[in-house]
């Protein structure tokens, strides 16, 4: 209904795969953008941006990092905690040995510190499959926990074993405020965001999703695969380095073991699961979703305790929300197994086609 | 002579699939292997294509010897196939299951393609020229956008050979490209596998059930029988060779 | 005897009938893999599930046989309702997507059973006392505590009752049949929906049997769905179709863990039995990806 | 070189290039995106396929075929042939390869053009009788490879000699252009003609660019505009809209891919100047209808109400005309909800100018697209006067008329009521046939158009028929055949219809079904069948189209004089009318005259009051294979109304 699409043609190849081809997304992105970089920060209060849209933001990287291993190579991975504690950790320890680095350099390195340790528990992935892979990186989720808090160098020996984060500072301004943090955070995740995307629309997505769909075919054509899954486990392990940096440095404001614990990994693959498995819009929908929905149920909950006066505990709420996502899960495996991503990607085609139906 | 096979022998376990097979392919040729089922035609196959190592034997290959190959390196040289039950990747379009196979030619790294602007982009806008050539080539320019999964069994086998194309190969394994087609479909294909000889010179070996087709289209025509050759020449000779009669009509041996 | 070899025997007997228990639970996912091909992560949850429903039973004054029955009776129905609703509409999607439905289902589970029974931790108490075998650390004062031998025997029970169930019985052929290939089986008029149902209770009443072994080793509490992580490994060297290789997977696990916390822990700074299971597991998968006693798989171009 | 000596195609082209030779002159789908020509390479290649033709002995007033699709290369090819002073003669790319004999011999072509193997192979089929043949150009090599006859060359060789000889005389081409006039021959067109044996009509440069420009001064064409060309270009209106009107004013060609992705095609150009013939039209409606059908309920009814609104309010909004402001809000809502996304997905949202012609169109068909935006407006011409005769303009657009004759254009109507029109648009001659020309063109160089009408009220001209066609009923009442059969063609379920009734006492019609939508009809109804013929048996099928008829008589009815020319009794055919078994003229109009002798038995069974009829027929199957088929047609009675008392049916 909204598009008009008429005239719109492509006269070069690079039109015809651009990103969004039609013109009426290319505004639609651009006013989310605008919305998300300007009007966001001047509007947001400290709860709306601390707890909410800087977390989503956050989450929604992690899951697209998990959405190239999982939903474009086909590798189900446990450990996606793990590897955001690898990134968090190395990013404090960058920044507290090595100061003269800057915030943006020791971020990146902690994503390769990430990316390396997902390559170590990804050779698993060359002999075995499906939900054999999935212990693999169980391992790894419970083996980086253990180290991280038992060897001392990476929480400066701290007898808490909590560490707080140090505070960022990039080129003398430092990001303190919840508007800050969440530009920064913002910033990140757009760019990385778009990188995912090229490389998901280029040879190397192309190649992930061959290996997802029929590795033995995808051999046979000349796809290494040892190359291959390896590069996605670097890859998405280094988009969860860089999430788990920003978890600690934007949101949490601490460094500890028990944030990343497998129950994170769990949310995350619901994630994904529930946005939309293969598809980068469906992490950023999954985390909006995951993120959210937990905050709508309060309000729900406050609002049916007010209506009818009878109070529910804090105690059945996270029981409920724990009932509801695991009732989810099945139901869009069931009904969409590709997500809220495959529904908007419906309507859209829809919107397109309207009045008609086909 | 573009390849030869010399003294192949495969066993699986104590099955013999293969024993002792010799023929040869020469440049630009249409080569058929035919024989009864199980005869050891789909092993041929494998065993060019690298998928399995024979036991005995060795293939010369554009004058490379080689004891046994493996797939990723057939590749490299230019050896493409398609298969008997078709392996295409269900959950991309057309244009990207034919993309895939143009990945041994692209030489940016990851990175260059998540930057996107400059090199990557470039090559990755001549790549698509190449395959829009061979999608303009195969007609199938209307299910261009359409994921493989939705696509009827006769265009799926023509989206596989545009695949196979995509690596510009020097010899392409047809592997029964027309069992279950009907006959205006057979026809098409035909016309395709006889167009890629003639347009692009690519050398065909093909398994096919379909007398006609093989006797219409091949220039020349091995004849397997449990892993045996029994027979090699022009579709007219082995047409009338006795002991090829026997195989099909099942005397026993 | 020397003191060295006492304090090994008695580790390695704590960590075999360890590994008894983890065998228990390993049972429940083999059951169910073996009859649907499908890996059930929330056998975990139904253990913390069953667990919590009797020791709740009991508390309020419930006979111990009756809660016995009543638990196995809801554990029986929550099987017939997780197949009707989640397995049925999922019958031929890929392992993957069923794999996460269970989890999904873990969630619901514990949602559930916190819910309704609360989440405070409750002690578990079946008559028969933790305390080590007298004859035993009297002639060679090695004492192994008498309720791990009491599981033990339990288990070996649940085993052979299993073993005589899957080989002789009718239904238990066609519960094999059934787990080698769904259409095939339905296509000899094997009730697949009600294989699978009987498949589902009687994994739920193991995981009753677990729940009450598991319950009295730990008390009644959350931390009883992780056990499920830890059968894992014990699948994965077991293989994930067999009933003896569960409980051998079991006993490797148990013992090397055991022996490693004692032994090796200290190097490392201890406390890794966390991962220490998995290390074991992946290595054995590297050499033998199916597992001790899985089928080999064979890919076909 | 000022404005006013470009009065040739070539020297307009070569005053664009020199204009506007960065912007795009054709644009064509190929290899999945719009490839395009601008002005200056358009030239550039023009001037080198001059030489390369010129060395192949084409000399001034030569004849050179061309039977290919709308592809840049044609029109270059076209102007190449007119730089020499050559006489391109466009042929129908769908014809079979006897209909092109007639033609190849009466011009004596030398040279021709073809598109691919399929046009290649039907020159070679005739070539022995067409001795001046003496040169194919290919364009597409597909499949051409092995083929050894000396008459074959690739376009791309020709444009390699072409350049060549460019480069060692570069000012060649340009003296050729400038030898040009007005006055010298630009293209030869054979009309399809209802009747005998087809006619070349020989249009100059003058008569083919007068009326162009004038019309795209009326309707303010400029460079900007875009246009979609797919009808055959052997057509006199694709060389009118789609070169002459584009060399005159400089807008941007674009060729389809294929036939088969045209809608797709015309939705990623979106058009700003849009023409096609009813029969287009038609099947466009009729898409949308069996669409919106199987659209959702809400949908449906969404569809519906919206359109009603459109119906009442649509074409009025768009005339300008004064409108309730309730009314307005309403059609602004469905603008954004229906009209607004159906312009969107038929690829016409940009049509700022929109004509038919060719044939009369229903009034009902016409209405729908002008009430939901597009401003679709009638014209009327002829191959013989270089299409401009009458152009409704905006403003005053009416179903029923074909507006009044444009600037430069006289008329008058002889007392057989039939046109005669003089313009500079006039032909030369039909070429070869004195006779025809004679006959056609009278001494004070009026032209007979064989159309009868007349002026209505308002000055604009009403089309009632061919001549010929025009009959009466017996008792003395007009029988205009195509008017019934528009309205009755106006319905998805009819695709063609030819109606009798000439000096007879009742009006009987033959029908042919359109098998999509019936067959979409047919699936609704979980009614299985196996094809054309058998649904055409079908009784529920004839009940469906008696619905149809007596809503037509109705309509009918409410006009007094020509009430009773109702149908009475109607059989639908148990065959698809075919152009290749010449019932229909290539642009798809009926051969009355033709069907009438061919289905003599038919017609004679229809007015003897017999209830079925029995017929033997020919019938070629898909791949080739002819069978004899015989069946029964049944024949149905229709309701027929007192004139004047029923009412006018929605």
């Amino acid at each position: 209904m909204l598009y008009r699409e008429a005239g719109q043609f492509k006269s070069s190849y690079a039109q015809d795969q651009q990103i969004f081809p039609i013109r009426q997304d290319r505004v639609a992105i651009a006013l989310l953008l605008v919305l998300a970089f300007v009007v966001v920060p001047l509007i947001g209060n400290q709860y709306w941006l601390g707890a909410l849209i800087t977390p989503f933001l956050i989450f929604a990287l992690a899951a697209l990092g998990l959405n190239i291993l999982t939903g474009y190579a086909g590798q189900l991975s446990l450990g996606t905690a793990a590897f955001m504690a690898v990134g968090a950790f190395m990013a404090y320890n960058f920044v507290l040995r090595m100061p003269w680095l800057g915030v943006i350099p020791s971020f990146i390195l902690a994503g390769l510190c990430a990316a390396a340790v997902g390559i170590v528990f990804g050779l698993p992935s060359l002999r075995i499959k499906g939900f054999y892979l999935a212990v693999a990186t169980l391992a790894c989720q419970f083996f980086v926990l253990w180290m991280l808090q038992r060897v001392g160098w990476f929480t400066n020996n701290s007898t808490s074993g909590v560490v707080t984060a140090q505070q960022i500072v990039i080129f003398g301004v430092p990001f303190d405020t919840p508007a800050r943090k969440y530009l920064f955070t913002l910033t990140v995740v757009a760019v990385m965001a778009l990188l995912a995307k090229n490389l998901m629309r280029s040879e190397t997505g192309r190649a992930f999703m061959a290996v997802r769909d029929m590795d033995v075919a995808a051999s046979v054509i000349g796809i290494p695969m040892m190359k291959t899954k390896l590069l996605a486990f670097a890859i998405s392990s280094f988009y969860c380095g860089v999430a788990g940096a920003l978890h600690a440095f934007c949101y949490l404001g601490t460094v500890e073991p028990e944030a990343y614990s497998l129950d994170l990994s769990f949310r995350i693959l619901f994630m994904i699961i529930i946005g939309g498995v293969g598809s980068i819009l469906g992490a950023f929908l999954g985390s909006a979703f995951i993120t959210l929905f937990p905050i709508f149920l309060n309000l729900v909950s406050g609002a049916i305790s007010h209506a009818t006066g009878f109070e529910i505990s804090h105690a059945v709420i996270s029981n409920l929300e724990l009932i509801i996502f695991g009732g989810l899960i099945v139901f869009f495996l069931i009904v969409e197994p590709a997500g809220l991503a495959r529904l908007w990607q419906i309507a859209k085609e829809k919107l397109r086609l309207w009045p008609f139906p086909h | 002579m573009i390849l030869s096979v010399e003294n192949v022998s495969l066993a699986f376990g104590g099955v013999r699939a293969l024993q002792d097979v010799s023929f040869d392919v020469g440049e630009h040729e249409i080569r058929a292997i035919i024989g009864p089922n199980g005869a050891g035609k789909s092993s041929m196959l494998n065993v060019l294509n690298g998928v399995y190592h024979p036991q005995k034997g060795t293939i010369r290959f554009k004058e490379k010897i080689f004891k046994d190959m493996d797939s990723h390196e057939a590749a490299a040289l230019g050896i493409a196939r398609t298969f008997q039950n078709i392996a295409l990747f269900k959950g991309m379009s057309v244009l990207d299951n034919i993309m895939t196979g143009r990945n041994l030619k692209m030489r940016c790294n990851f990175l260059q393609q998540a930057l996107w602007v400059g090199p990557a982009k470039r090559e990755e806008m001549e790549h698509r020229r190449a395959v829009e050539e061979i999608i303009d080539f195969l007609e199938i320019q209307h299910i261009r956008r359409t994921p493989v999964g939705r696509l009827p069994y006769g265009l799926q086998k023509r989206v596989e050979l545009g695949r196979a194309l995509a690596a510009e190969p020097k010899m392409l394994l047809l592997d029964e490209p027309m069992a279950g087609m009907n006959l205006e479909e057979k026809q098409d294909m035909c016309r395709f596998v006889l167009d890629v000889n003639d347009e692009f010179g690519t050398t065909i070996v093909l398994i096919e059930h379909d007398m006609g087709v093989v006797m219409d289209i091949s220039d020349r025509v091995v004849v397997l029988d449990y892993g045996r050759k029994i027979a090699d020449g022009t579709p007219d000779q082995v047409r009338n060779d006795q002991k090829v009669i026997d195989a099909y009509l099942g005397v026993t041996h | 005897m020397p003191i060295e070899v006492i304090f090994f025997i008695e580790v390695l007997a704590g960590g075999l009938l360890a590994g008894v228990m983890y065998a228990l639970v390993a049972l429940g996912f083999v059951l169910i893999y073996k009859a649907s091909g499908v890996f059930n992560f929330a056998q975990g949850a139904m253990v913390f599930f069953a667990a919590l429903t009797f020791v709740s039973l009991v508390e309020r004054g419930w006979n111990f046989w009756l809660a016995l029955v009543v638990t196995l009776a809801v554990m029986v129905v929550l099987g017939l309702v997780t197949e009707r609703v989640v397995l049925r509409p999922l019958v031929n999607q890929p392992q993957i997507t069923l794999f996460m439905a269970t989890i999904g289902l873990t969630f619901v589970l514990e949602g559930l059973s916190q819910l309704i029974w609360g989440s405070q931790p409750h002690g578990l108490e079946l008559g028969i006392p933790d305390v080590p075998m007298e004859w035993l650390s009297q002639r060679w004062n090695i004492n192994i505590s008498q309720f791990d031998l009491f599981a033990a025997f339990v288990a070996g029970l649940l085993v052979a009752v299993l073993a005589v169930f899957f080989q002789k019985t009718r239904i238990g052929r066609a519960l094999r049949a059934v787990a080698d290939d769904h259409q095939a089986a339905l296509a000899v008029g094997i009730p697949l929906q009600h294989i699978w149902a009987i498949v589902w209770a009687v994994a739920g009443f193991v995981a009753l049997v677990a729940g009450l072994m598991w319950g009295v080793r730990n008390g009644v509490q959350f931390a009883l769905t992780f056990v499920a992580l830890k059968a894992l490994p014990v699948l994965l060297i077991g293989g994930f179709e067999s009933i003896p290789g569960a409980i051998i997977g079991g006993l490797i696990i148990g013992a090397t863990e055991k022996l490693a916390e004692v032994y090796v822990g200290p190097f490392f700074g201890g406390g890794i039995e966390s991962w220490f299971a998995y290390v074991v597991a992946l290595l054995f998968l590297l050499v033998r990806p199916e597992g001790l006693f899985g089928e080999k798989h064979i890919d076909r171009v | 070189m000022t404005v006013g000596t470009l009065d040739t195609f070539p020297k307009l082209l070569m005053h664009h290039a020199q204009l506007r030779g960065a912007r795009p002159a054709i644009r064509e789908k190929d290899l999945g995106i719009w490839q395009t020509w601008t002005w200056k390479r358009f030239a550039d290649e023009v001037r080198a396929l001059a030489c390369g033709l010129h060395a192949d002995g084409l000399r001034r007033g030569g004849h050179v075929a061309l039977v290919s699709d709308n592809r840049p290369r044609l029109y270059a090819a076209m102007c190449a042939i007119q730089c020499l002073g050559g006489i391109p003669v466009p042929l129908y790319q769908d014809a079979v390869a006897e209909e092109m004999v007639f033609p190849i011999q009466n011009a004596e072509i030398t040279l021709a053009f073809a598109e691919d193997q399929e046009q290649v192979d039907k020159l070679l089929e005739i070539l022995p009788r067409c001795p001046t043949l003496a040169r194919i150009y290919y364009d597409d090599p597909r499949g051409l490879r092995q083929y050894q006859q000396p008459q074959l060359r690739s376009y791309d060789e020709l444009l390699k000699a072409g350049s060549e000889a460019l480069a060692r005389n570069p000012g060649f081409v340009d003296a050729e252009i400038d030898q040009g006039s007005g006055s010298d021959v630009a293209g030869m067109f054979f009309t399809s003609g209802t009747t005998a044996a087809p006619k070349g009509v020989v249009h100059t440069h003058a008569s083919l660019l007068g009326p162009a420009r004038t019309a795209a001064e009326m309707e303010r064409l400029g460079e900007a505009d875009v246009i979609l060309a797919y009808l055959p270009p052997a057509w006199i209106g694709q060389n009118i809209f789609s070169c002459a009107q584009a060399f005159v004013t400089g807008y941007c060609i674009c060729c389809p891919e294929a036939p088969e992705t045209l809608m797709n095609d015309m939705r990623e150009i979106g058009p700003t100047y849009y023409f096609a013939p009813p029969r287009v039209l038609e099947a466009l409606l009729t898409q949308v209808s069996i669409r919106m059908d199987d659209a959702a309920a809400p949908k449906r009814w969404l569809y519906r109400k919206f359109m009603g609104i459109a119906n009442r309010v649509g074409g009025a909004l768009l005339d300008g005309k004064p409108v309730g402001f309730l009314d307005r809000v309403a059609y602004a809502i469905g603008d954004l909800l229906v009209y607004g996304p159906l312009r969107n997905v038929l690829g016409m949202s940009r049509v700022r100018i929109g004509y038919t012609a060719g044939e009369a169109i229903g009034p009902d068909l016409f209405k729908f697209y002008r009430s939901i935006g597009i401003n679709l407006k009638q014209l009327y011409g002829s191959t013989e006067t270089a299409v401009f005769v009458c152009i409704q303009p905006d403003g005053e657009v009416r179903a029923d008329t074909v507006g009044p004759a444009v600037k430069g254009v006289e008329l008058r109507f002889s007392p057989q009521r039939e046109l005669l029109i003089r313009s500079e648009g006039l032909f030369r001659e039909y070429y070869k046939n004195p006779e025809a020309t004679r006959a056609a063109k009278d001494a004070e160089g009026w032209f007979h158009t064989g159309d009868a009408g007349f002026f209505d009220a308002g000055g604009h001209v009403k089309i009632i028929d061919r001549v010929k066609d025009v009959g009466k009923l017996a008792d003395g009442t007009l029988f205009a055949p195509k008017y019934l059969e528009n309205k009755l063609k106006f319905f998805p379920y009819i695709k063609e219809t030819v109606c009798f009734g000439h000096a007879r006492d009742q009006v009987c019609a033959f029908i042919n079904i359109d098998p999509d939508a019936i067959g979409n009809w047919a699936e609704k109804r979980n009614m299985p069948y196996s094809g054309y013929t058998d649904l055409a048996s079908r009784d529920e099928v004839y009940d469906l189209v008696r619905e149809c008829v007596e809503r037509v008589n109705a309509d009918l009815a409410a006009e007094p004089e020509i009430a009773n020319s109702q149908i009475h009794r109607f059989l639908i055919l148990h065959k698809e009318l075919d152009a290749d078994d010449g019932e229909l003229t290539r642009t798809r109009k009926v051969r009355r005259g033709f069907i009438g002798e061919k289905y003599d038995a038919l017609v004679s069974a229809l007015y003897s009051g017999q209830t079925s009829v029995h017929v033997e027929a020919q019938v070629r199957y898909e791949d080739g294979r002819t069978g004899t088929f015989s069946a029964d047609l049944k024949i149905r009675d229709a309701k027929t109304f007192a004139p004047g008392a029923a009412t006018r049916a929605a």
